[in-house]
């Protein structure tokens, strides 16, 4: 199955009830899947809005009501959505986004890039906030992912967003799907149903007092320093003895893990952290390797986003090199191979 | 002694926000008062507009939630997707409904979206200070039309009700207006039809109602109510612009 | 007289609509201020009312509530 | 083509991973796609250097012949590519595809036809896996599985 339907698919055994999308490469498998499978379902919604910003308010119009929600897009078609994505933050409503990522800025290239790195993690829209990120590195893990997305955003009441990129959305590998989809569908507490025997409830961000806004931003990021605590994931591939470690996510994540397999056969230590969730992003877990490692380098397909918070996780305590390709332009595994070796040479790790 | 009119039900005993003679109010009340008669309080959810309006919520009493600037129709086409036993109106101003949300407004009624669009009509952005809207009339003064609107490099005023018309997903769009006695009482019945429209499962309706913006048109409360008959219905004129409901009024 | 209405003159923001409105002009306004600085509507010593209701019906701020009998 | 071997990869217990070429391509142009096969867990879907490079037509040999790994294989669509091959440390194997796929009347089989002849050199999946992977894709159509079972099968039985 190709990742895009592979999302589709998890998403409809999470019990998503609506999908709201908009035309996009290389994200519109999933577009389609929704179509042909979520549609048809009782009590399920499919549409091909007129826009993405009609995309992302139907979403929230869907959330606001207590249904599983999900969009999805690409690039260029994420800028647009950012304002629902603040609003839906604001609101402290649950919500999927999924960005099958594209070389730009613009309307770049259509080919997977990891060059939204900054907009997913720092929140993305205007105002204080932050979307949980989950960056899947295997069809596999698209699905699992899109799993985990919908029950995060119940548990937090926020909108989480999985960054993918046009080669995981459509590459195609066995997938296997943990969950049988829902026969009843799950409505939300707190949603709006109708005040019937009950105060009327009002969804809203505005206010005319300062403090109540300010108020609203404590209570946020009260939960973010929960979600910090509670949900950082990642993997780590032969970190235990390892002199260099390479930082990657995502598709640029497996291409690193081939090079470093290659490595080990020519006999150098070196191991990989990958990070699966950008944000929050695990620091602690970086901190740790750098008690044993000094040297790190960072492999993105972009110009150096992640880079950033690798060296604030550090805080100076360990050096940092950074590769990467932007704009879609992929690199090979036995590329990111001669920049490993080089760089373990030219810091004399071998010795 | 027999009780003519008091507050309706539905609507917070708390002061208006608005400006002296300003329409939103009546036009709340009017909501307030379809919502007590035709007993749909348990399950009408409503979108309150960017502007003025924005604090709809502080005054009907019923479940709200706020939406983006324009984006009323896209979220109320999510909230009756989700769930459609709720009666789900917008009401939304005309920069909302005629300039930023305009594709919005178009593709619900053009998908033949089973929600009421309330439209109130100022022809002025009201809460940012009274610049020009895209219902602005032409040769009318707003901030930023110093000069009268020039149809030249500002365009014309925009006629949402006939442009939803024309659209083959909308089935009832009538105008109406707050400047007379008659006429709110036209307004009522109008949103009244609009909800029955919605309870019956037949589509998408549009209510826009001609509304006085005394401050922002340099008039007072009653030369603006007087404006709207005199200027406005010119260009907007009231009526039933589409009715394909196939059902005639009660009376 | 065959109704009879009651103005909250602290809702009240003097707008003037329902004194135009009147059929029988039995509205005027008052020369005193309310709370917030409005001088509201009155319903005049001599005035006349059917209980149509129509101030009511006009009025932005419901202020206005209108009995019959 | 791709999409069929990692499948049947798959089905033999196999990790596969297929990952198509994306974007602007017209047909007669230079549309490709990476399988990569491992009894391992696939680290990165893509290939540096393959083992195996399949061209169908004179465009893709130019693009994709310098990156094939010293000593593999380059199949290539003899009908349609008459040029020299270059490079004189892999070993090419020469299946006219199309002319094949036309006597066998159905110019469209083309790609089973040289897929046949690739396991057959090869040994990547069995035959019989993907002649089973054919009547699962092609459910209700019959005609079609036939029209491609011969393809495969006429492939195959060339070397």
């Amino acid at each position: 199955m190709d990742g895009n339907s592979a999302i589709g698919e998890a998403a409809i055994r999470a019990g998503c009830q609506c999908y709201f999308g908009y035309p996009i490469t290389p994200q519109n498998e999933l577009t389609e899947y929704m179509a042909a499978h979520l549609g048809k379902r009782k009590g399920c919604t499919f549409i091909q809005a007129e826009s993405e910003l009609a995309a992302i308010n139907m979403v929230f119009g869907a959330s606001v009501v207590g249904a599983r929600a999900m969009t999805s897009s690409s690039s260029p078609g994420i800028s647009l959505k950012q304002e629902g994505i603040s609003y839906l933050a604001a609101c402290e409503l649950p919500a999927v986004i999924v960005n099958m990522c594209r070389g730009g800025p613009g309307l770049g290239s259509i080919a997977a890039a990891q060059s939204d790195y900054f907009q997913a993690t720092r929140g993305g829209g205007h105002g204080d906030y932050r979307t949980i990120v989950l960056a899947p590195s295997s069809v596999q893990e698209l699905a699992d992912f899109t799993h985990r997305a919908f029950d995060l955003a119940d548990k937090y009441h926020t909108p989480v967003l999985i960054l993918g990129d046009g080669m995981l959305g459509q590459m195609m590998e066995p997938v296997e799907f943990k969950h049988e989809a829902p026969e009843v569908l799950p409505v939300r507490s707190g949603a709006l149903r109708g005040a019937k025997g009950r105060p009327s409830r009002i969804i809203k961000t505005l206010s005319s007092n300062p403090a109540d806004v300010e108020e609203l931003n404590w209570s946020l990021f009260r939960r973010y320093e929960l979600i910090k605590k509670e949900e950082v994931t990642y993997e780590t591939f032969m970190v235990d003895d390892a002199k260099l470690i390479v930082v990657a996510f995502g598709i640029a994540a497996r291409i690193a893990k081939g090079a470093i397999k290659n490595a080990r056969a020519s006999g150098l230590q070196v191991g990989m952290l990958r990070p699966t969730t950008l944000w929050p992003f695990p620091s602690q877990k970086v901190r740790e390797l750098a008690q044993n490692t000094k040297q790190f380098l960072v492999f993105e397909l972009n110009m150096g986003q992640m880079i950033e918070d690798v060296q604030l996780a550090l805080e100076g305590k360990g050096e940092v090199s950074f590769y990467g390709r932007p704009g879609g332009v992929v690199s090979a595994p036995n590329e990111v191979l001669r920049v490993i070796t080089r760089l373990y040479y030219q810091k004399g790790l071998e010795k | 002694m027999k009780t003519v009119y008091t507050h309706p039900k539905y609507l917070k005993k708390v002061p208006f926000h608005y400006c002296p003679g300003c329409g939103h109010s009546v036009i709340h009340r009017l909501i307030a008062e379809l919502i007590d008669e035709m007993n749909i309080h348990d399950r009408v959810l409503g979108i309150p507009p960017c502007g003025c309006s924005v604090f709809a919520y502080n005054y009907l009493d019923i479940d709200m939630t706020e939406a983006a600037h324009g984006r009323g129709a896209a979220v109320a086409t999510g909230m009756k997707r989700a769930f459609p036993e709720a009666i789900v109106f917008s009401y939304q101003g005309d920069g909302d409904l005629a300039a930023i949300g305009t594709a919005e407004t178009i593709h619900a009624a053009n998908r033949g979206e089973n929600i009421t669009v309330i439209s109130v009509n100022n022809a002025v952005y009201g809460m940012t200070g009274g610049q020009m809207a895209p219902t602005t009339l032409l040769d009318q003064w707003t901030t930023t039309t110093p000069y009268g609107r020039d149809a030249k490099t500002a365009g014309h005023p925009v006629k949402m009700c006939e442009l939803v018309a024309v659209l083959d997903g909308s089935v009832y769009v009538e105008r109406t207006a707050v400047d007379s006695p008659a006429n709110i009482r036209k307004a009522k019945k109008a949103i009244q039809k609009g909800f029955q429209v919605q309870m019956d499962n037949l589509g998408f309706s549009l209510v826009e109602v001609l509304s006085p913006c005394p401050v922002n048109w340099k008039m007072t409360p009653v030369e603006s109510w007087e404006w709207i008959e005199k200027e406005m219905e010119k260009v907007f004129p009231l009526g039933i612009i589409k009715d394909t409901t196939g059902k005639k009024d009660a009376d | 007289m065959k109704g009879y209405i009651k103005i909250d003159g602290e809702l009240c923001k003097g707008c003037q609509v329902c004194l135009t409105f009147c059929p029988k002009s039995s509205l005027s306004i008052s020369d005193k201020v309310n709370a917030s600085g409005y001088s509201p509507a009155l319903f005049k010593e001599d005035g006349e009312c059917t209980g149509c209701a129509i101030c009511a019906v006009v009025c932005p701020e419901v202020a206005i509530e209108v009995y019959r009998g | 083509m791709g999409r069929s071997l990692a499948q049947a990869a798959m089905e033999e217990g196999k990790s596969a991973t297929y990952l198509p070429s994306y974007g602007v391509e017209v047909r007669g142009g230079t549309c490709n796609c990476t399988v990569a096969v491992s009894d391992e867990e696939i680290a990165s879907p893509i290939a540096s250097s393959p083992e195996y490079v399949v061209v169908m037509n004179q465009p893709s040999l130019v693009k994709f012949q310098n990156q094939i790994e010293s000593g593999g294989l380059l199949f290539v669509n003899s009908s349609l590519v008459d040029s020299q091959i270059s490079r004189g440390d892999i070993d090419v194997v020469r299946v006219p595809a199309s002319s094949m796929a036309e006597e066998l009347g159905n110019p469209k089989s083309v790609n089973m036809v040289m897929m046949g002849a690739f396991i057959k050199k090869t040994n990547l999946v069995s035959i019989s896996t993907l002649i089973d992977g054919l009547a699962s894709a092609l459910k209700n159509k019959e005609d079609l599985v036939e029209i491609n079972k011969k393809a495969l099968l006429a492939g195959y039985g060339l070397f």
